[in-house]
């Protein structure tokens, strides 16, 4: 695909998406809802600045280091539980206990077990983004082809040489499916956990600006999350080329591209 | 042969009661914790007394009257996202062209947090439940749509090219090849979807409706009754336990052809 | 002559891999009138699945044409029914068996009746009346080929492609399902491509047996079966004209194969590693 | 628009047969009893209006419900209005909601027992709590530092919830914390020192809250702010006056114990503004750029 | 006689399906020497791939027991390689082809020189040594076949049990795979035992063919082949006792078939549906 159609594909919606939202807010503007111009605006005087190295890199900070561990954390978890039966009866309801409970409601709890600090707000994304990540492997570990699996086990590989040639390439698609859903939702967790006991980062600037109605300012900042969406995508969509070079091969060949 | 079988009864018997050995064993470490003094009592209550103040909820027809409003937000959000998330979920992923020209668009709009948005879902349906709605439609919505796209680039060519050759059009291949393939794919963002929609739920309870579980969570955080906010919380957990273990047997039911599940059942 | 049934011109395929390009299939030209019945024989690898996707509007051809009936094929033409040589996935696992053998009746709406009676016909035809509610995960791998077949047969199409259809089934049965394609093909006049490795198989079916050279391919030879068309497994394989065409056939692909490769021609622009 | 709380029309007249509805968004708390009170008592349909009182957690609903209309009033404190207005919202506050109640206060920055702050001016280069920045709380707690003799920007805050500020403080997390009532009693009974009642250090006399609407509501219905106002009034002044019936009506709506209720200072809920004290806070909230310029008191006052 | 190298004692499977139970394999016995190459005839869905994964401990017998070299199996043993049915999908997508070869051996800790001669011989002995760096799916179903072949004869295993391992590549392939495993046998000393539909095949292959009855399968004859050790394809073949044995084999697999059902006999506790 050329450079150019590439590029189409990729800014065509958003730029139609914005046209519209333009020709909406044409006519007079809602206080809560900004202009296109006028975010833009904002945009550069907000992010350009100082906030760019006192609230946006210790957020990014935070959230790589909280992502790495989340999906490090799910995959292994993962695997153990997908592979070991008893196992996962033992931890699927107490799992899907700590699953349910709203992040809002932990904060507290983590911070009084580990205090106001940086350990505790990547807990906080680690507790909210690994289970995509977890969930995707149990079942993808609980899925690998039964032929294949014969295959592995009558010559004899076990253990770890089974967990690399067999089981992690098996569910690697189902992996990375799950690592996707986990980045962005640890860019939400990253948001959630700097609203308590905080006083810098960029889910605390968004929070802020939302509170004391600095509209613009606060969509400039979800504008700002949605771009490390895209850019966390855009890597691990070039991790996942990498990974998974022999799926995509497999399923395009075979579709006859 | 009786061998076999008396396992396999024995596995049947084993699941559950493993499970609630889980439980009981977290409670534990809960207790001690609580006990020991690792964390003051008056911030976390040991686990019997949240237990005791949890079990005195159960007989209280305010406390099921709360849970029967976050369940129906909880009920009607999910349905929403999940028949939304499959239905575009099965489009986009369908049309080479669609899936390129979108993948931007749903990048950007899925790591926005429905916390951020909720001056505008305040604005646009004022302060009543299709606020809070929109807002766990919103978080939920992107873990089906991702599974179902997944799902759909994971049909087996040779499955889809005899569908194809046997002149199944493309609504007829989504029925019979494509939403089988996706199934337990969708079962898993489902389970995802289920807990977040119950987050969300909540945490809308919380800050714009007042009323259900998250309602009564906040009050009792502001009105600083702690073992009433954990036995509350406990709850809410124990709802996404069930909720799970509905999901399990569906799938068990949907799904008994896929190899996960086969695997449980013969080797 | 008619405008045939099948027409293929200067059939080209060349399948683009991460480095470089694998040339299958070179230039074949074939044309099979309505209603006949063709074997292709070739060596392993040589593009004989690749021709039959082509065929099947599965596969663009790189260049050159398949026409069905005059028509440009685009993509799968409707009264057409592929075996896939790869039986094992092209049933859908989670339909039990008649399911599998339905699912095409019913979506070309056929009425529920004349529906069950077609199944239950295929599925006597192959020997697996007896496991109509088994999935396909559950049988042994000769019997998933049938259920394969069987759905193939009840489908009644105008044009019927096999991909080694027999490969997995037991002599004894082998010799059954063909006296059943050469049956289906006396009643139905369906036309009917049939590629095999098996050289008397092919000249026992055929009216005429097309031959491939090794990959890239071309045809070899195009070979006339002028046996009876009343044909029988003891008798016309125990034929004096049957072991001279067998013979032919048989010099044909070794022939074929002596021209290594096997398998592909990798023109690789690029050989990594 | 979309709200079912809207009143009818705009000419509708009090006090006749058909009551207004009308729905106020206000926090459950100790704060908001005088409104609970004043329905239960009958204030307010005595002027017309038929009340819905809808439970928030707090501004980042309301001020929108107000806008979208979801709310004809809510409950807000004064530096959230003045930020609003800043923003150019353009909100109204009718009436007065809660005031300080001097020495001891419902509010209070406490330390542990063991830590060596004794004063406000300590609290210059440590980190203290509140529950949001840039509002009231930061506000008043710098000025009382500054005017103690400390340099209040060397304060570092941080946000933490009132129910989460006791164990913070406790657990070393930060060194001193903003807290309200009911949690700032449960504190002290538990040891921690209070260092500044910062509303009543502040202005003896401040303002913390008050009921406001639209400029739109305000000016298009006169006659329907006037009733608001007037049942408002009587029930502040009731409120003010009936401490144990306020005590009462908030076991209702809280999970509050009578207890607790028994062991806490109550706010005073005074009628008049006052305007003095708001200016001080207005500037106060300038001069640490929370707001961009002093608010104007004839636009965010009736 | 010394202990056999495989000893099959009253095997049972019976499968259990949702529906009820499907007794695959009734009754079972069969020793086989050390060294010995053993062919299994059947039916198809008689039992054989179920047979073979109780051998290799892929599967629990339902009752009875499989022993190697004395010891019962209970798992996978080491120094067993198996060949499946299911070629196309026991190969790693996720590796090429070398790869794929190259794995077991790898895991066994063989050192890389040694793993490399190996590996290469293996591919130049089913002809696949121009396409190790392509990944399965890009092979054709036969050559995928033939690095199945290349995995389980590199790895120099001492029980070789293969499923229909010649039922995707044309006659010639066959022919030379044929000769390739006689020579393995012979140089290795190996012990294998090779399932095939093909009666030929088995007859030219075997010192001894097992024909199994329909399921539920028991051993319906036991047949020593009493032809010289040094087999050629075209003379063997030819040979009059050659015609006899095959003859033998062919009738017995009919009277075999002739028992219907082909395929599984369910004996289905309830029956959905
Ligand atoms: N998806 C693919 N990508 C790359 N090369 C391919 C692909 N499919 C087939 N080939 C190559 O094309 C050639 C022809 O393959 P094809 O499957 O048509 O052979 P075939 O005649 O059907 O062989 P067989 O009898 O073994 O099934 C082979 O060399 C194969 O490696
Ligand atoms: N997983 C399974 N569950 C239930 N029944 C099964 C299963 N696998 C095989 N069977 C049944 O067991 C019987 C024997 O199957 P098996 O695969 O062993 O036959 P086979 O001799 O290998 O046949 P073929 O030559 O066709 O491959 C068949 O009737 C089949 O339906
Ligand atoms: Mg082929
Ligand atoms: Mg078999």
């Amino acid at each position: 695909m050329s450079l150019l159609k590439r590029a189409g594909y990729f800014f065509g919606l958003p730029v139609l998406l914005i046209i519209m939202w333009w020709a909406l807010t044409l006519g007079g503007t809602n206080f809560f809802v900004p202009t296109p111009e006028a975010l833009a605006k904002t945009f550069w005087e907000v992010w350009a600045g100082e906030r760019f190295v006192t609230d946006f890199l210790p957020s990014i900070m935070r959230l790589f280091v909280g992502l790495v561990a989340t999906i490090v954390l799910g995959i292994g978890l993962g695997i153990l539980i997908g592979s070991i039966r008893w196992l996962r009866s033992l931890t699927e309801p107490i799992l899907e206990f700590f699953r349910a409970i709203p992040p809002p409601v932990l904060v507290p709890l983590f911070m009084l077990l580990i205090g106001i600090n940086d350990q505790m707000k990547i807990l906080v994304i680690i507790s909210g983004a690994i289970w995509p990540v977890l969930l995707n492997t149990v079942e993808g570990v609980r899925a690998v082809d039964e032929v294949l699996n014969d295959t592995s086990r009558t010559y004899g590989i076990h253990g770890f040489s089974r967990l690399r040639y067999l089981v992690l390439p098996a569910a690697s698609p189902q992996i990375m499916a799950g690592v996707r859903q986990s980045l962005s939702i640890g860019l939400i967790l990253m948001v959630i956990s700097e609203m308590f006991g905080s006083s810098s980062g960029l889910g605390f600037t968004i929070v802020l600006f939302q509170r004391t109605f600095a509209i613009p300012e606060m969509w400039s900042g979800i504008a700002v999350l949605g771009l490390i969406g895209i850019a966390l995508s855009l890597i691990s969509k070039g991790i996942e080329r990498k990974v998974l070079r022999w799926y995509h091969g497999l399923k395009e060949v075979q579709r006859d591209s | 042969m009786s061998s076999t079988n008396s396992r396999m009864r024995n596995q049947r018997v084993a699941g559950p009661a493993l499970g609630l050995a889980g439980i009981l064993l977290f409670l534990l470490v809960w207790e001690v914790v609580a006990r020991a003094g690792i964390v003051d009592q008056r911030f976390l209550p040991p686990a019997s007394e949240v237990l005791v103040t949890f079990f005195g909820n159960l007989i209280e027809p305010g406390f099921y009257q709360a849970v029967g409003e976050t369940m129906l937000a909880w009920a009607i959000g999910l349905a929403i996202s999940t028949v939304a998330a499959v239905v575009i979920g099965l489009i986009i992923g369908s049309s080479s062209f669609l899936s390129k020209a979108t993948y931007s668009t749903i990048e950007f709009l899925r790591p926005i947090p429905s916390v951020a948005l909720i001056p505008l879902a305040v604005l646009l349906f004022g302060v009543r439940i299709e606020s809070s709605l929109m807002l766990i439609i919103y978080a939920s919505f992107w873990q089906v749509l991702l599974q179902v796209l997944y799902g759909v680039a994971d049909v087996d060519p040779v499955a889809e090219n005899t569908a194809k050759s046997y002149g199944l059009g493309p609504l007829a291949r989504a029925r019979y090849v494509i939403w089988p393939t996706v199934l337990p794919y969708l079962m898993t963002g489902l389970r995802l979807a289920s807990a977040v929609a119950l987050i969300l739920a909540i945490t809308a309870e919380l800050i714009i409706v007042s009323r259900g579980l998250g309602y009564q969570i906040a009050l009792s955080q502001s009105g600083g009754a702690i073992s009433e906010m954990y036995a509350l919380v406990l709850a809410t957990g124990l709802i996404g336990v069930i909720i799970n273990l509905a999901m399990r047997f569906i799938e068990r039911k949907t799904l008994s052809w896929h190899s996960s599940i086969r695997s449980e059942v013969v080797a | 002559m008619t405008t045939p049934m099948l027409s293929i011109k200067n059939l080209k395929k060349v399948y683009q891999v991460a480095d470089g390009e694998i040339e299958a299939v070179r230039d074949i030209n074939l044309d099979i009138a309505e209603g006949e019945l063709i074997c292709i024989v070739g060596p392993s690898g040589a593009g004989k699945t690749t021709l039959l996707k082509c065929i099947a509007g599965l596969l663009t051809p790189t260049s050159g044409s398949v026409e069905l009936a005059g028509v440009p094929v685009s993509g799968p033409p409707k009264a057409m029914a592929v075996v896939f040589q790869e039986y094992g996935r092209s049933l859908f696992p989670w339909m039990t068996v008649r399911a599998n053998v339905e699912l095409p009746l019913k979506n070309a709406g056929v009425p529920k009746a004349e529906r069950e009676k077609l199944v239950n016909e295929a599925l006597v035809a192959v020997e697996l009346e007896h496991v109509p509610e088994s999935y396909p995960w559950q049988l042994s791998g000769g019997m998933q080929q049938r259920v394969a077949i069987a759905r193939a047969v009840a489908y009644r199409p105008k044009v019927l492609l096999m991909d080694e259809p027999f490969a997995a089934v037991d002599a004894q049965t082998r010799a059954d399902l063909e006296d059943l394609v050469r049956d289906i093909w006396h009643k139905l006049g369906v036309t009917i491509l049939f590629i095999t490795h098996d050289i008397d198989e092919s000249v026992y079916l055929a009216q005429r047996v097309i031959m491939l050279s090794n990959s890239p391919t071309v045809v070899q030879d195009d070979l006339t079966i002028d046996l009876p068309d009343e044909r029988d497994q003891l008798e016309t394989r125990s034929s004096k004209r049957f072991a001279e065409l067998r013979t032919h056939v048989y010099e044909q692909i070794q022939l074929a194969k002596a021209s290594k490769p096997t398998g592909a021609v990798a023109t690789q622009k690029t050989t990594k590693r | 628009a979309c709200s079912s709380g809207t009143p009818d029309a705009g000419g509708d007249a009090p006090s006749t047969a058909e009551p207004t509805a009308i729905t106020v968004g206000v926090i459950p708390i100790v704060d908001t009893a005088p409104i609970w009170l004043g329905v239960e008592k009958g204030f307010f349909s005595d002027e017309g209006l038929d009340v819905t009182v809808q439970p928030t957690t707090g501004g980042a609903a309301s001020v929108p419900g107000v806008v979208a209309g979801s709310y004809d009033f809510a409950f807000g404190n004064y530096v959230s209005g003045m930020v609003a207005n800043d923003k150019g919202l353009g909100l109204k506050y009718v009436t007065n909601g809660n005031s300080t109640a001097g020495n001891p206060d419902f509010g209070a920055v406490i330390v542990a027992a063991d830590s060596d702050i004794e004063s406000p001016a300590d609290l210059a280069g440590k980190t203290v709590s509140v529950n949001n920045l840039s509002n009231i709380g930061d506000t008043t707690i710098r000025t009382v530092v500054d005017n103690d003799g400390g340099d209040s920007s060397t304060i570092n805050f941080v946000e933490v919830a009132f129910p989460d500020a006791e164990a913070a403080v406790t657990n070393k997390q930060v060194d001193a914390a903003w807290i309200l009532a009911p949690f700032l009693d449960s504190a002290v009974a538990n040891g921690a020192r209070v260092i500044t009642y910062n509303f009543s250090d502040f202005d003896p006399g401040l303002d913390v809250s008050g009921y406001f609407t639209t400029l739109k509501t305000f000016e298009g219905k006169p006659e329907l702010v006037k009733a608001f106002q007037t049942a408002m009034n009587k029930s502040l002044e009731y409120a003010d006056t009936h401490p144990d019936e306020v005590k009462q009506i908030v076991t209702t709506y809280t999970k509050m114990t009578m207890d607790q209720l028994d062991a806490m200072v109550l706010p005073k809920f005074n009628v008049e503004f006052n305007r003095e004290a708001l200016t001080k806070l207005g500037k106060a909230a300038a001069d640490f750029g929370t707001l961009s310029a002093e608010p104007d008191l004839d636009t965010l006052l009736p």
